[in-house]
């Protein structure tokens, strides 16, 4: 299931609601993230984020995304809610979910999803600073992150 | 064709959103974005460097070198970084 | 932090304390495991599993595998709660949360004291099936998934 | 010396826990699982395979080879399946 969407969540009730009646779960994993203000010395902090997205295409390529996980590993449910808007440090950005019979299908799907999440959804991060406007810029990290899961699909359930 | 444009590639080019009508010989993303560029300083900022220009097309990433027609929703935008 | 307890939690309420006021934390990873029945015509149904534990070596062990994740990576919170008792399937049995900067080490180390907690936790269950009650047998997985981690701990992070 | 058992052994066993005077020569976890499993058939048949035996000293993990003394709390139990 996907939703993209301006309110919060709350991660218990989607927790909950994801594996209530399934008796055939063993494990759930979840990811959530949220905005974070590094009070780094070497940059300004954070005062506010807001995420410009897509409407259409967010749904779409969360969608597929979604698919791609079921296709690749064994699981009873799984969840990806996103939000755009203005949001301030500490708020929740993403929730990924997915439950499974097994532990680790649940983590590497999870894992998956967050990767995949990140280069192929179409969200953009506009950070609030005391200099100014700064648009956050993609990273290299995210690009490896994903490329972990382009091998032969196989290897990695 | 209805082009889209978002982040900072939209707010370069000046506005999110507009219906051109495409000259003879644009059949690619890449002619079109190639064609984009002639329109206004704006224009040529934006999509100077093509290593940050992403491109969908229907609303799936496309390559410069798929094809576009005069019904296809076409989206310009700079790498993705939500999460 | 670490918890073992007779009564169940709620998953919201506690990623919420884990996360709530630390404006550094990127990313929450979590995993909960459940009661699963698997009606698997090969085995019996779980009508119930009953985990009996080591009272003070569970909280040692517990605590001693989450210093360990916090040695091997930069984690801002850590969270194990671990149930004992009688439960019915689709009941939460374990709740383990990891929240850094970083998604990879909140992943990481996630399933880091998952791994190490189904393999060095004194936790053992008491399945109650149609047939009468069965313990469950260690599984040759989840000693693999523990070696997972014993190599060079530079390598996992 | 305080003994406990868990799980299978316990009920094998058929005690929780007890308080034995540990004999002269028992100085090691392995000395002491030989001697407990001449302590009637309940023991033998809990102690039987060593495979599904572990140890543990105050409370930390030990192999056969590790020292006991009188003070100290012995747990014997099976292979741990929480999580």
């Amino acid at each position: 299931m996907i939703r993209v969407q301006r309110e919060d969540f709350d991660v218990g009730v989607e927790l909950d609601k994801l594996t209530r009646g399934n008796r055939t779960i063993g494990g759930l994993a979840s990811f959530v993230g949220l905005v974070r203000d590094l009070h780094d010395p070497q940059e300004d902090g954070v005062a506010a984020m807001t995420l410009e997205h897509y409407p259409g295409m967010t749904e779409k390529m969360l969608a597929n995304i979604e698919a791609e996980a079921h296709r690749r590993w064994q699981l009873d449910a799984s969840l990806i809610i996103h939000r755009y808007g203005r949001m301030e440090p500490g708020e929740r950005i993403v929730l990924v979910a997915c439950a499974s019979r097994h532990r680790d299908a649940a983590f590497d799907a999870c894992r998956f999803l967050m990767d995949w999440l990140k280069t192929k959804a179409p969200f953009w991060k506009l950070e609030e600073t005391a200099s100014g406007e700064r648009w956050v810029e993609a990273r290299d990290s995210d690009d490896a992150a994903a490329r972990r899961w382009t091998k032969d699909p196989k290897a990695a359930e | 064709m209805k082009i889209l444009y978002f982040a900072w590639l939209r707010q370069r080019v000046g506005r999110a959103e507009e219906t051109v009508d495409l000259p003879d010989g644009v059949t690619t993303v890449g002619g079109l974005v190639d064609w984009l560029k002639g329109r206004g300083p704006g224009y040529a900022a934006a999509l100077a460097n093509p290593a940050l220009v992403r491109v969908a097309v229907n609303q799936e990433f496309a390559r410069l070198d798929a094809p576009v027609k005069a019904s296809d929703e076409v989206a310009l935008f700079p790498p993705v970084t939500g999460g």
